[in-house]
Parts: C-alpha cells; sequence; structure tokens
C-alpha cells in the first residue's frame, strides 16, 4: 500500500488532482482509491484530499494519517498547515516553490524532495497559477509510482471546465520535465 | 426469477473484459440509476447527496440517460413528483439525505404504503442537530418504521450494483416496496475508487419486463380511486386497514428471499467483482471465538483490523450487515451461531435504549438465538468521524475483554475525548 | 369536445388478478345516495316551469330529471337543501315538509 | 337583466351543451346539505370529463367521499388523495409520465383554500414556477371547513372561525385574507381565473379556457365557494351569499393570461354595501361598525389593485 497526501487549497483543484492520480494508478494495473477531507472548503480554503495505490484490491476507505508521500500544490501553505504531520520516515516531499532546496524548511523525515516552480509555468501555460495537473507530473518524476502516460491518458479522458486539453497536457509534461529531486540520505534515520 | 433464466445466464468465459473505471460512490450511484433506465427522476441538492443528482443531470443533458428530469421546489415535492409519476406506470429515482428525507418524511411513508416500486439513494448524513452536514446513519436510522426497503454499501461497486438491482427488488410482484439504497456521505459518497461497469444489454436482460403500477394506477382507462379512507371503529374499515398493512409486512418478509437470489443472479451474470452478501456478511467467523459487527463503508477497515487481529493470533470474525431492512434474523441467527462475544459498531443512536440501532435489533436476534452472549454497543464516525483501523483494534479488543467479563450498559463512545 | 366525453368502464382488481391486500384502491361505487337526508322536498309546478334549467344550473347533487315540458327531482339523491325552490326565476318550487 | 330572459337564455344553453354530459361522481356524496362545493365540483367535472386523474387533498372534497371510504369510490375518474401539501407535485408527475407515453391526460385538482394557501402552497408555487401542465381549481370556502371551521389563511377579516373565535378578547380573524388568485398572476402561469357558481356561464367559460391552457402550462381557478355550514346561513341562499360577494365587490371575477394581462370578466358597476353581504352570514354577526368599514376599505383597496392591474393590460 502507498498512501499520498495532497495539500492545496479550495479552488486549486487537490481534489482533482487525486482522483485523476487515482485514475492513472489504475491504468497503471493498480487498484486505487481517493478521498476528499470534508470541511467547508471555499476557494483560498487549505484543503487535503488522500489517494491510496496498491497492488490488492483496497478497503479501507478512510483518511490517511502515515502517508508515504506529500503533495503540496501551493506553495505558501506550509507557513499555515503543518502538512508534515505523520509522514513516515523516509517519506517524499512534493512541494509547489520557486526556491532552491536550501531555503526550504523540511523536518527530519523527509527522505526525498520534489521541487517544482509550478506557479511560474502554470501562469505562463495558463495565465493563473492552476498548479494541480502541474504537480501531477512533479509527483510522477519524485516518485516513480504513476507513469507519465497512465497520467496523459487520464488528462485526454477527462472535461475540463476552466482549461483546454492542450494546456493540461503541457502542464503535466512540464511539471514532469521541470522538476528538481533530491535525495536526502542523511536524513533517514528511523 | 426461475431457475430457466439462470441456466441461460451468460458464463464468465464468455463475458467481454469488464469496462474498468474510477468513480466516487455518488457517481457510481447515478451510474447504477442510468443503467435501470428509470423514466422520471426528481432532485433537490443537498448535501453530500449532491453530486449524485448533478451526475444525473448531466447524464440526461448528454443524451446518455433517457429520463424526464423534474428539479423540484423541494425533497417533499420530489418524492410526491416521482408518486405521481409511478402511478402513471413511470420507474422512479431520487437521492437525498437528512434535513431532505425529514422533510420527505410525510410522502416517504405513504411510498411504502401505497406499494409504490421507487428507488431513493439515501446518501447517509448525520444531525439533524447538532447541526452537522457529515456522514452519519442516523437519517436512514431514523425512518425504520417507515416501510421501506433498506440496503448498506460497504464499497463503490456495491453502490452501482446495489442500486442497479433495487430497481428489481422494488417491482418483484411479490415485494412492491420502495427501496433505499443506503450509502455512507463522505467516505462512500466522495470516497473514489476502481470499478468495473456492468455491461447495459446484460442489465436490461436482468431488469426483465417493467410494469410500476400493475396493481394501483392512476389512469382513465383503469378508473380507481387510490388510497381512499380507510378505517374506523365500524363496518368493516379496521380490518380493511389491517389487511394491507399485513400486505406490507408480509411484501417485507418476501423480499429476504428476493434479494438472495437476485443478488446470486447478479454474480452470476456479472462476475465475482460483482458479488456481495446480500443479507448478512461473515468474514473469517468460521472458527472465531468472537466477532464485530460493522455497517457499510466501515467495514472495509475492520476488515483490515480483523486480519491484523487474525496474524496476531486471534480468533475474531466478522458480521457486516447489507440488508437492515427487513431485518435479516435468520442470516444473522447463523452466523451468529458459534460467537462467543459480540461488539456492534453503529454510526447513530437509538436514544430509547442508549445504544446503537443495529446492536439493540440484534439483542432481538440473540433471544432468538436462545443464548446469553455478552455484547457491547460500540457508537462511532458520527457526523464524518473516521473510523480507522486503529479504532477497530480497539473494538477488537474491547470486544475479546466480553469473553472474561460483562459488558457495559452504556454504549462505548469511540470518537469521544475520553 | 365530443371525445372527451367517452364512457370508460368501470375496473376491477380481482379480474386483473390484483391481490387485495397491495394498495388501498376502489373501484366499486359507493352506493350510498343521500335522498334520507331530507326534511324539506322541492315539487314543482308543472305549469310554471319553463324549463329554464336555473334548478339543474344551482342543484349541488345534479339531482334534476328533464321531463317533456317540465324539470323534476330524483328523490334518491336529493338532500332538499332548497336551493332550487330560492332560484327559480317562475318560482315554480316550492319546499314541502317531508311526511312524518 | 331584470325581466329574468337573459338569464333563462344563458342556462338553458349550458345545459343544452353539458346537460347530456355525465356527472362523473358518484350520485351519492356526503356534502352537506346545499354544499357549494359539490356543485361546483361535479359541474367542473362534467366540463373536463372523463380523460382525467383528479387529485382531492384532503377537506370537504374527498371528505363528501369523492376518493371513497374503505373500498368504495365517489369518482367515475381516477381520482386519489394526495396529501394536504402535495397536490400539484404528484399531479405534475402523473401529467409528465403521461406526456412522456404520449397520452392525452388532463391532470386536474380540486383542492380546499387551506391546502392551497397555506400547507399545500409550496409545492403549488413550485408546479407553477416549473410550468407543470396541471388544470389547478381551488375551492375557497375561506377556511378549513371539512375539519370543523378553523382559520386559513383565505379566511377574511373580522370572520368567525373556531379559531378565532368571538369572546371577551376575540372579534374573530384579525388578518385579511390572502390573495392567492393574485399570487398566481405573479407566477406568470398560463392562465388565472376567479370565478363565482353564482356565475356559472363565466365559470364554465372559464373551465373551458383553463382547460385549454392545461394543456399549454399552469391553469389555475379560484372559485369562491360559499360555506351553509362554516359561514352560518341557510342552505337554500347558498348562490344568493355567492352572488352578494360578486355584487359586493368583496370577490371580483377576472382572468389573466401572460399574452392578454388580467380583465374582469364582471365588472359591477353599482356596488352593493359590502355590510349587504356581510350580514347574509352568521359569522360575520358580531362585527362592529369599525370592523365593517375596515372590511369595506379592503373591499376598496382589493378592488384598486386588481384594476391597476387591469387597467396596465388595457394600455397594451
Amino acid at each position: 500500500m502507498y498512501e499520498v497526501r495532497i495539500h492545496g487549497r479550495g479552488g486549486q483543484g487537490a481534489v482533482l488532482a487525486a482522483q485523476l492520480l487515482a485514475t492513472a494508478l489504475v491504468f497503471d494495473g493498480k487498484y486505487a482509491v481517493s478521498i476528499p477531507a470534508f470541511g467547508f472548503e471555499r476557494r483560498g480554503a487549505p484543503v487535503v484530499s488522500f489517494i491510496r495505490a496498491s497492488e490488492q484490491p483496497i478497503r479501507q476507505l478512510t483518511n490517511i494519517y502515515a502517508p508515504d508521500c506529500i503533495v503540496c500544490v501551493d506553495p505558501a501553505l506550509a507557513r499555515t498547515v503543518n502538512i508534515f504531520a505523520g509522514l513516515k520516515p523516509g517519506g517524499t516531499l512534493v512541494q509547489a516553490t520557486s526556491r532552491p532546496l536550501a531555503e526550504i524548511d523540511v523536518p527530519d523525515s523527509v527522505g526525498t524532495v520534489g521541487l517544482c516552480d509550478a506557479v511560474r509555468i502554470a501562469t505562463e501555460i495558463f495565465g493563473r497559477p492552476i498548479t494541480n495537473t502541474l504537480m501531477l507530473g512533479a509527483f510522477a518524476r519524485s516518485t516513480g509510482q504513476v507513469s507519465l502516460e497512465a497520467l496523459k491518458k487520464v488528462i485526454e479522458q477527462s472535461d475540463f471546465r476552466d482549461a483546454g486539453l492542450r494546456q493540461n497536457l503541457d502542464a503535466l509534461e512540464r511539471g514532469y520535465a521541470e522538476t528538481t529531486v533530491h535525495t536526502l540520505e542523511r536524513r533517514i534515520t528511523a | 426469477m426461475n431457475t430457466t433464466t439462470l441456466d441461460t445466464a451468460p458464463t464468465t468465459e464468455k463475458r467481454p473484459a469488464p469496462q474498468l473505471m474510477l468513480c466516487e460512490g455518488n457517481e457510481a450511484a447515478a451510474l447504477g440509476v442510468a443503467l435501470a433506465r428509470p423514466d422520471m427522476v426528481a432532485v433537490y441538492p443537498i448535501t453530500p447527496q449532491t453530486s449524485l443528482v448533478e451526475k444525473l443531470a448531466k447524464l440526461i443533458a448528454d443524451g446518455r440517460m433517457d429520463a424526464d428530469i423534474v428539479d423540484a421546489e423541494g425533497e417533499h415535492s420530489v418524492l410526491s413528483v416521482l408518486q405521481g409519476g409511478a402511478l402513471a406506470g413511470a420507474r422512479t429515482y431520487t437521492a437525498t439525505c437528512g434535513p431532505g428525507l425529514a422533510f420527505m418524511f410525510e410522502p416517504y411513508f405513504r411510498t411504502s404504503g401505497m406499494r409504490l416500486p421507487l428507488v431513493m439513494t439515501i446518501v447517509t448524513r448525520d444531525g439533524i442537530t447538532p447541526q452537522s452536514v457529515w456522514g452519519g446513519h442516523q437519517d436512514a436510522m431514523t425512518v425504520r418504521e417507515a416501510g421501506w426497503i433498506q440496503m448498506y454499501c460497504e464499497t463503490v461497486q456495491e453502490v452501482l450494483d446495489t442500486t442497479v438491482m433495487a430497481f428489481r427488488l422494488a417491482e418483484h410482484h411479490d415485494v412492491m416496496l420502495p427501496v433505499n439504497v443506503c450509502l455512507d456521505g463522505n467516505y462512500l459518497s466522495y470516497g473514489t475508487s476502481r470499478i468495473e461497469m456492468p455491461d447495459q444489454a446484460e442489465v436490461d436482460d436482468f431488469m426483465g419486463h417493467k410494469d410500476v403500477n400493475w396493481h394501483v394506477a392512476l389512469d382513465p382507462l383503469r378508473p380507481m380511486a387510490v388510497d381512499p379512507l380507510t378505517g374506523g371503529s365500524g363496518g368493516n374499515g379496521p380490518e380493511t386497514f389491517v389487511r394491507y398493512r399485513r400486505g406490507q409486512c408480509a411484501g417485507m418478509k418476501n423480499a429476504l428471499h428476493v434479494i438472495t437470489e437476485m443478488h446470486e443472479d447478479w454474480a452470476r451474470r456479472f462476475g465475482e467483482a460483482h458479488r456481495f452478501a446480500p443479507l448478512v456478511e461473515e468474514y473469517r467467523l468460521d472458527d472465531a471465538e468472537y466477532a464485530i459487527m460493522t455497517l457499510g463503508s466501515m467495514t472495509g477497515a475492520a476488515k483490515d483490523a480483523v486480519d491484523e487481529a487474525r496474524a496476531a493470533g486471534e480468533k475474531v470474525g466478522l458480521i457486516k450487515i447489507k440488508t437492515f431492512s427487513p431485518f435479516p434474523v435468520e442470516a444473522l441467527q447463523h452466523a451468529l451461531r458459534g460467537v462467543r462475544a459480540l461488539g456492534v459498531v453503529d454510526r447513530s443512536v437509538n436514544f430509547r435504549w442508549n445504544c446503537g440501532p443495529m446492536f439493540q435489533e440484534t439483542l432481538g436476534v440473540l433471544y432468538r438465538l436462545g443464548r446469553q452472549v455478552p455484547a457491547q454497543s460500540f457508537i462511532g464516525g458520527l457526523a464524518g468521524a473516521d473510523l480507522t483501523v486503529t479504532t477497530f483494534r480497539r473494538v477488537i479488543d474491547e470486544t475479546r475483554a466480553l469473553l472474561e467479563r460483562a459488558p457495559s450498559d452504556e454504549p462505548v463512545w469511540l470518537n469521544a475525548k475520553d | 369536445m365530443s371525445e372527451r366525453h367517452q364512457h370508460y368502464p368501470a375496473w376491477h382488481l380481482k379480474e386483473a388478478g390484483v391481490p387485495d391486500d397491495l394498495c388501498p384502491v376502489a373501484t366499486e361505487q359507493s352506493p350510498m345516495l343521500p335522498g334520507d337526508w331530507r326534511s324539506f322536498r322541492p315539487v314543482v309546478d308543472r305549469d310554471k316551469c319553463v324549463k329554464c334549467a336555473v334548478c339543474w344550473l344551482y342543484c349541488p347533487v345534479q339531482c334534476v330529471e328533464e321531463h317533456a315540458a317540465w324539470f323534476d327531482f330524483d328523490m334518491k339523491t336529493c338532500k332538499g337543501c332548497g336551493i332550487c325552490a330560492h332560484e327559480c326565476p317562475q318560482r315554480a318550487i316550492t319546499m314541502i315538509p317531508e311526511a312524518q | 337583466c331584470p325581466t329574468g330572459a337573459l338569464r333563462h337564455i344563458t342556462t338553458a344553453r349550458i345545459y343544452n351543451e353539458v346537460g347530456s354530459w355525465e356527472d362523473l361522481f358518484a350520485p351519492g356524496l356526503a356534502g352537506c346539505q346545499g354544499c357549494n362545493t359539490e356543485l361546483l365540483m361535479r359541474h367542473a367535472l362534467r366540463r373536463v370529463g372523463p380523460d382525467t386523474v383528479l387529485a382531492t387533498p384532503p377537506g370537504c372534497v374527498p371528505g363528501m367521499g369523492s376518493v371513497g371510504f374503505n373500498g368504495t369510490t365517489g369518482t367515475k375518474v381516477p381520482v386519489f388523495h394526495p396529501l394536504l401539501t402535495n397536490t400539484a407535485s404528484m399531479l405534475a408527475g402523473v401529467k409528465r409520465q403521461y406526456e412522456r407515453v404520449g397520452r392525452k391526460v388532463t391532470a386536474m385538482a380540486i383542492a380546499g383554500d387551506g391546502g392551497a394557501s397555506d400547507v399545500g402552497f409550496q409545492s403549488l408555487s413550485g408546479a407553477a414556477e416549473r410550468g407543470e401542465r396541471i388544470l389547478f381549481m381551488v375551492v375557497d370556502n375561506e377556511g378549513y371547513m371539512n375539519t370543523g371551521m378553523q382559520r386559513s389563511s383565505c379566511t377574511p377579516y373580522g370572520a368567525w372561525t373556531s379559531t378565532t373565535p368571538i369572546g371577551a378578547h376575540g372579534r374573530g380573524k384579525t388578518q385579511d385574507a390572502k390573495n392567492l388568485p393574485m399570487i398566481m398572476v405573479n407566477h406568470r402561469c398560463e392562465y388565472v381565473a376567479t370565478a363565482s357558481t353564482a356565475y356559472m356561464e363565466d365559470l364554465y367559460e372559464k373551465l373551458d379556457k383553463a382547460l385549454a391552457a392545461s394543456e399549454r402550462g399552469f391553469a389555475y381557478l379560484h372559485v369562491y365557494s360559499p360555506c351553509t355550514t362554516g359561514w352560518r346561513f341557510q342552505s337554500a341562499l347558498n348562490i344568493e351569499v355567492a352572488r352578494k360577494a360578486v355584487e359586493s365587490n368583496f370577490v371580483t371575477l377576472w382572468e389573466y393570461t401572460p399574452e392578454a394581462g388580467l380583465h374582469f370578466t364582471r365588472p359591477v358597476d353599482k356596488p352593493l354595501p359590502v355590510a349587504d353581504y356581510l350580514k347574509a352570514m352568521g359569522r360575520f354577526r358580531h362585527l362592529s361598525p369599525e370592523q365593517v368599514e375596515h372590511i369595506q376599505n379592503k373591499v376598496a383597496e382589493n378592488l384598486r389593485f386588481v384594476r391597476k392591474i387591469a387597467e396596465q393590460a388595457d394600455e397594451q
């Protein structure tokens, strides 16, 4: 079982990203479940969603408290939310940010960091900071848990209300290509 | 369904590769509705049901479903419109929860009394006060005595499959009762997982001929008075009323074997991914000394917890109720046959007994068994609270303790601070 | 217009094979006749009646019957309300007490 | 017409046209002696004909046995007992399904004022807003007469009812009646009209128009129906009371369509004082001169209000 928690803000598409990722995992032949957290999600408010992936059927329909990976689609969210809560030792952080690794406050539990300047790229592609598809590319690059091909297929099949297919495919590919992955060997001390 | 139909059903080998897809519970319910080809759906949005009716509206707008959709001005009218439609011969569907279900209680009660085979999803929600928009079974449990069949689903696939089956169940001539497919708000309604889509042509064959108003109709070609005043203290009034009430109870009882046959037929046609326990699921019960009981989407985490406990040498099993109304007394008697301690987890409250409703119903079954089994009521998952594997490990531990000590009269409140 | 006024025969549950314990319905017409409610009965002066049909128009139970040269009432259903007598423009109807 | 000759001709004309059509209710219904509602429903259903599904929510209409008791029916067309609250929505479902299968069936309600203006108003308003193709006839006897004459929102100011009794502190209803037909005009229904059983030709014309309109959209017919039992007058005087209501402008007869706007169909040039109408009934016996004045003023205000809308239609 591989567990992912996606952090974002209402309107950034974190819940949709979780569904897209789960679908891509199924296209890769796995079982997958995604669950959104339930609150009064309004535009701008912090939101969270969960994905489980496995080679076996998944029975638990619950939130995730000890994820293998955290995806944060908003650069400023970590200032207000403890996005690292419960992360398994040696887990992965995939973070939308314009900063280099050295300027990011990463706790000792993190073993791998994928960084993607998603806001800038999204603004270039969409004219707006829609980072969710970009960060799916970043997730694929950082973790190798899902194939880029499966993600592409999902996006091709999706019905996007506010942006075109071409733009989203661009975002996915650039998210994958323009993510830098850092392995923090010294931190794996569980 | 007779045996001939079962024998001619396609075998697994002939079946085309299933269409795999990913969808949330609400979407699965909508897809199940579309497969059942209703004539009329009436909708009113309410959290956490909303994405279900949005999906229905989209399926109809896209021409993928041929049904009249009525955006009524409230749940009371939603159910009323459908009653009218059914009396004119329409296969009908809606979905609601919590306050919407409470608002439709008057036509809700009447639907079963008129033996109208409506299907309605309850995307279960807690509340009404303390105000909550999150999941819990209090809404569906509160209307237990209104004469509807109620089936609770564990997985997204089960939601889809049960929704289709519900139409055939409701319209079965030995049943003729409205059916609630209960689908847990939040974890199941918004939970997205992998499903297999049943084949439409095969579903059409499974459903058979539609005739929903053969027994009561508002049709100028068949003039009749529908629901005249019945009863009073004199004449044939009371016995007439009793005749209809008994008829309702008989329909409920008949539903037990119809549900069982229908699930079997369904699994035979669509394969093992579509096999669900119709009334009561027994999980790792064979040599179990004690068991926990669950309902709805909590069951997945509970099964994982049972597996963990089993791996640690515990002789624990799990009993899941699928069909809550009619209550599956005999099937539950079978499941409880060797159990020496029982923990029952409810996501709602029975105010009269200070316990969970499923717990209270189960006490009646234990009485029928003639066995004094120590049993403990656990109440959790209220208002969207998460029931995790960790929670169920605790339930298992506290149930095992009943092998040595008496249960408490108080329920165990799983998500309480203490 | 006339096609709206064809008659549909009564329908019977039993003949249709519908169990009598399913849904409360009624297909037999009520045999109740309220003629015995009357304490006064309308009597028509046939010489005065001009068949203007005002009595028919206002009779709540619609018990007015047409005869060759006058209108009269079906005493099986007349409740004796007296509207016909009060409204008759010819004063052709009198309400008289029913015999004891 | 002072000689009565005109009346003779028109009533005979209605009789000749529809008298041979079947009365679609059973001969025996348990309406009170001289019940205006029974009169109205027999005429209305005779006109609308047998290709009809009839809804009669709880009240005098089923109370007198139109849906029957314990296994017998009082109606020859399919008839049902909706809830007091859901008449319009149930009919909407019936009508929609027949439209779906291509059958022409009239969906008709005969509802009391309480079930329409109070507890059933939400479903009425919703169905009107959606343009459900229903003929909705309200029998306005200004209260809950079937349960024993309780106040409804259509009960007029000053009226005695069993829940607005007369006593040391009680002087009858303290609020004016809700003007339900004008509220329906504001739904821009396909057809809205008021009618009275004292004006049968007018009523028949409006039934024809409402029936035709109910194939296109929501048709609403509001008929004032004096209640001999609840309003406290002799049964023989029923039509006279109904007539006086119109002659005093207590009730105005008009019709509305979205195309033509609102028009009076039986305008009254020289109205009777409203006191002449009020005196005809026991339920207003206790009225003080101030209360009568209040009612007279309300009549004038209602008339001004409806007239203004009629004038707007005339200007177009």
